[in-house]
């Protein structure tokens, strides 16, 4: 089971009720604009603690309130691509892309500096600082640092926005080879439905509730 | 008034430079302990310490300067303890300057520097965790650099400060030529004798060039670091 | 610092350009220099209470000489009177010369500075002056109460003050400062500078050094520095 | 040691708080203005003019106040001005006290709220400028309030600074009770008779609940500003 | 003329020169990421000055180099989203919705805070504080504010990025409206083909040069 997600979450005056058993490698999240997509992940990924329920992934429990388990996030080895790309204003863009990958075990690790820089376009912005980078550029860095922390699963917040058609292929093509080649579970955040059509018939869609 | 330094002159700059040196460093880590506690922790007790971190700030230096001897002195409490345990005496000598100037630095510090901590943006260190950081080396790579405008700014005010400290530092450990006397308790004994307006002058001018240069060398050390520090993006 | 050093001598601030020429003639005998740390007197006292590592205790303040031996932490048979100072009513010298009468006729009228009465020595002393002369009613609401005698000699120098009441010492080497009066001895509490050996001293040249201080070559250098004998 | 305050304690406080009020309101435009000038502009002298705010902290308050004395006092070229074209005395009077607090409070509160202009992030301000604001509006509606977490710790750093002042005090203005007698220059006073522990230790715990009431409200205006200036997203 | 633009700007490594005379309403501006697009919004918003060139939209000659033309941000009316939303941090969304508004003489205003809130779906966001709203809601707040602004012209850098298709679609709307019935000009930027080609046929392609 790819994912086993019970997740209840009361944000400001919205209540996220989310649930989902899935064996596909790469789940769609879909739903308006304020659904609580971002929170989904945010709690996935350890930055929130849902108000209850229960959240494994890949046959590995992260949290679940009846047992009191709840895995720091950094634990969790997630590869999080955040909406808003939250790159570290005072490193170089190697050195974020690095900051993960130093963290991981060697052996964990499926992909290598270069072959992201490659793929994704930025080897030749490798030492600029974020401050002046173009809005595509952020993005692909962002990626890219997610893609080298050597993560077990992937929680992709919009990972296309700002990204112009061929570099957004890539992106795609990319993400096609780790879901068929890796297996690795993926969360995908996204408001293009031809690009979801794609990727996977596994699509939840987060209704706006109050 | 342009002659060369005398060797008096060099002594007292060279004392001035230790203690404040001294001070300044030791107090660092310290400050930006209490900093961080105070940026970004809420315990009971907090409004407190914040009160009590500032103390040295409201309270007359003289008044801190008697405090610090009662407790610091040979007989007081902490003084006998640390000569018995460590054979460190504090009375009297440039270690107890040094403890002065650090206390009367320390609220500057801690200021400075909280206000940068306050200021980084926590959902960075969210992305670091989420990359495998503890929140030690989140802490480490992330907060610290991006709070070192604080930390430099912190460092200037409280080194600046120590440069000047006299009054808690001529009440705990006198003033001791070569041991204790600092530029400012230096410049106070030459205010004592008649006459001596161009020592006293001379002697100002030493220390506005040493904090001077404590300027140039911080402003250098923000322009090394590129700016970068500054972008809390 | 391998040299070797003299007693520690733990003195009023006012005392400094004295003793630094003592300390020099005592170093020039071939004996280790005195170490010299001047502060205020009640500084320094407190500094005793609390153990300090000095040798010689030199005070500008009997009340605290007395409170100290009270404390017990000091033996008074050990005292010493190595100078003594008098109190002068000086004015500022702005060039003009103008008479004794016309200065007593502005007491009052113009701002006078002078130690606090309640806690400086030099106002207590100069308080016991004028209430003697009967002038204390006169020119007590225009003291200027500052907390050391040089302070009150700098506001009178500079002329923020156009009268003081000062120690004699203070106004004998400055310029733009003119002695109106001198109180005789018997107008005030002695002004007597005391010095002791402190408990704690180990120093071989304790009391050597003090019985230097206190010999009459000594009392030649106070004079010169506008201190009175004992 | 707990019995009510006495009138002249109470004198004693609000004398001050009336100099402290008075110092620090009277700085905070100063400082703020130098603080965005060493934060937003570079210009020839631009170091010169950080090494002069800073000046008041690296030398001893007494040489300060006496700088104060020969600039500001009655027969200074600055104090005689004053005195001739609009009446102001300063020499001997609460408002110089002022004067003193004002000038060492001066550098720690143009180096917090500098440290906070310089973390306002340049972008906003373009932003603001698209919608129709122009440098001035955009300064006012952008920059001041979005520095609000320096300014308050500005204030509060200068008003404990202030509520502590002492050497540059005594020295400029001297010890007149109910004039320039503020809480240090008190505690002074007493610690010069001996015996008088109790009434010290009374002004000291009185200073420090001055300034822990400084804190509390700064606290709470930060709270209540929904800590909101604390974001610089 | 709405477009009469001659850009030629170096920034970093990159050489931007952009030239075009267009009388049509709506230009959309393409181009891979990193080619120069917000930089040329930037440079016609008053934020950069060219190195050379001439900038004239809707007749009004905003920067000139030959003439020393250069009229501060303030001066050119533009409504300007930008591609990270700038929203006013302290401020909470209904006075970050008014802040150009205040600034703009009424008669200028052709549409109103209530329409924004209505139109973009906000109207329950407009006590909130720009931290707590979600990437969409942030976006869409970011649009409200440039139109309030009374601009004689706008300049969209993505903005439907971070936009679900419900909401994508009104906003999409709401541009063929001020296009038809307002004629104002505006410069679109968008990775977005369908997109593009559904609401001009004149199209800028930004190459991305040395
Ligand atoms: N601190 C908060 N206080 C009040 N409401 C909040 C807070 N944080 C988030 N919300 C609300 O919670 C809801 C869910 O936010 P979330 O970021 O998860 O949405 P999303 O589905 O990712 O939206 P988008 O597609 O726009 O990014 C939003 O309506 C948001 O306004
Ligand atoms: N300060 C700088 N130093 C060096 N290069 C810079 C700087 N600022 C921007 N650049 C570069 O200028 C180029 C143009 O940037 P711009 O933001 O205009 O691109 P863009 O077309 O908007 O891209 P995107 O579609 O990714 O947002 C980019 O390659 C960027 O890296
Ligand atoms: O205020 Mo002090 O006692 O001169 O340092
Ligand atoms: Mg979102
Ligand atoms: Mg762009």
């Amino acid at each position: 089971m790819s994912f086993d997600l019970r997740i209840k979450k009361r944000i400001g005056e919205r209540s996220i009720d989310l649930t989902m058993s899935d064996s596909a490698g790469l789940v769609a999240l879909t739903g308006p604009s304020g659904a609580g997509k971002t929170t989904v992940l945010n709690c996935i990924a350890g930055l929130m603690v849902p108000d209850d329920g229960h959240i494994a992934i890949g046959g590995r429990t992260l949290f679940d309130r009846a047992s009191h388990t709840n895995l720091p996030p950094e634990a969790r080895s997630c590869g999080y691509v955040f909406q808003d790309s939250r790159l570290f204003p005072h490193l170089t863009v190697v050195r974020n892309l690095a900051y993960g990958e130093a963290l991981a075990s060697s052996e964990d690790r499926w992909i290598d500096l270069m072959e992201v820089a490659c793929l994704l376009e930025i080897a030749d912005l490798l030492d600029r600082h974020p401050a002046s980078l173009s809005g595509g550029e952020t993005r692909r860095v962002a990626i890219g640092r997610a893609l080298l922390a050597a993560p077990r699963f992937l929680l992709l917040d919009e990972p296309l926005a700002s990204l112009d058609p061929a570099r957004g292929e890539q992106v795609l093509q990319c993400v096609e080879r780790i879901r068929d080649e890796l297996g690795l579970p993926m969360l995908y955040v996204s408001h293009d439905a031809a690009e979801v059509a794609r990727l996977t018939d596994r699509v939840v869609e987060l209704p706006l509730a109050r | 008034m342009i002659a060369p330094l005398s060797a008096e002159e060099l002594g007292i700059i060279g004392l001035s430079l230790k203690v404040s040196l001294v001070a300044v460093a030791a107090t660092l880590p310290v400050a930006y302990a209490l900093a961080w506690l105070l940026a970004r922790k809420r315990f009971p007790g907090r409004v407190l310490l914040d009160a009590f971190v500032h103390l040295p700030l409201v309270v007359p230096p003289v008044v801190t300067g008697y405090i610090l001897l009662i407790l610091f002195g040979r007989t007081g409490p902490i003084g006998s303890w640390l000569e018995a345990q460590f054979g460190l005496s504090l009375a009297f000598r440039w270690t107890g300057a040094a403890l002065a100037a650090a206390v009367m630095a320390l609220p500057l510090m801690v200021r400075a520097m909280r206000l940068s901590i306050e200021m980084v943006d926590q959902h960075l260190i969210d992305a670091a965790r989420t990359l495998g950081a503890t929140r030690w080396h989140a802490f480490r790579t992330i907060t610290l650099p991006l709070s070192l405008p604080g930390i430099l700014a912190g460092t200037v005010l409280g080194f600046a400060r120590s440069i000047g400290e006299f009054g808690a530092t001529i009440t705990f450990v006198s003033s001791i030529p070569g041991e204790t006397r600092t530029l400012p308790l230096a410049i106070y004994s030459a205010l004592q004798i008649p006459g001596t307006d161009v020592v006293v002058a001379r002697l100002v001018v030493l220390s506005i060039i040493l904090s001077l240069f404590a300027l140039l060398v911080s402003e250098w050390l923000i322009r090394r670091s590129g700016g970068k520090g500054a972008h809390v993006l | 610092p391998s040299e070797p050093k003299g007693p520690v001598v733990l003195a009023a601030s006012s005392l400094q350009a004295p003793l630094e020429e003592l300390a020099e003639q005592w170093r020039a005998s071939g004996r280790p220099p005195p170490v010299l740390s001047f502060a205020s007197s009640p500084a320094l006292a407190r500094q005793v209470q609390s153990g300090a590592p000095g040798d010689i205790f030199i005070s500008a303040d009997r009340e605290w000489i007395d409170y100290l031996a009270q404390q017990g932490d000091l033996d008074e048979a050990g005292l010493r009177t190595i100078a003594s100072n008098s109190l002068v009513l000086a004015r500022h010298d702005d060039g003009t010369s103008i008479s004794r009468e016309e200065v007593l006729s502005q007491l009052g009228e113009v701002p006078l500075a002078t130690g606090d009465p309640e806690t400086v020595p030099l106002g207590r002393y100069a308080r016991q002056a004028l209430t003697s002369e009967g002038l204390w009613d006169k020119a007590e609401s225009s003291i200027v109460p500052t907390q050391s005698a040089r302070a009150a000699m700098v506001l009178v120098k500079r002329g923020e003050a156009p009268l003081g009441m000062l120690y004699a010492s203070d106004v004998a080497e400055e310029a733009d400062l003119e002695t109106v009066l001198a109180f005789s001895r018997d107008s005030h509490d002695p002004i007597d500078y005391i010095a002791m050996i402190l408990p704690a001293s180990g120093h071989p040249d304790a009391r050597g050094f003090l019985e230097f201080l206190a010999s009459p070559k000594s009392a030649a250098v106070f004079a010169r520095h506008g201190f009175k004998r004992p």
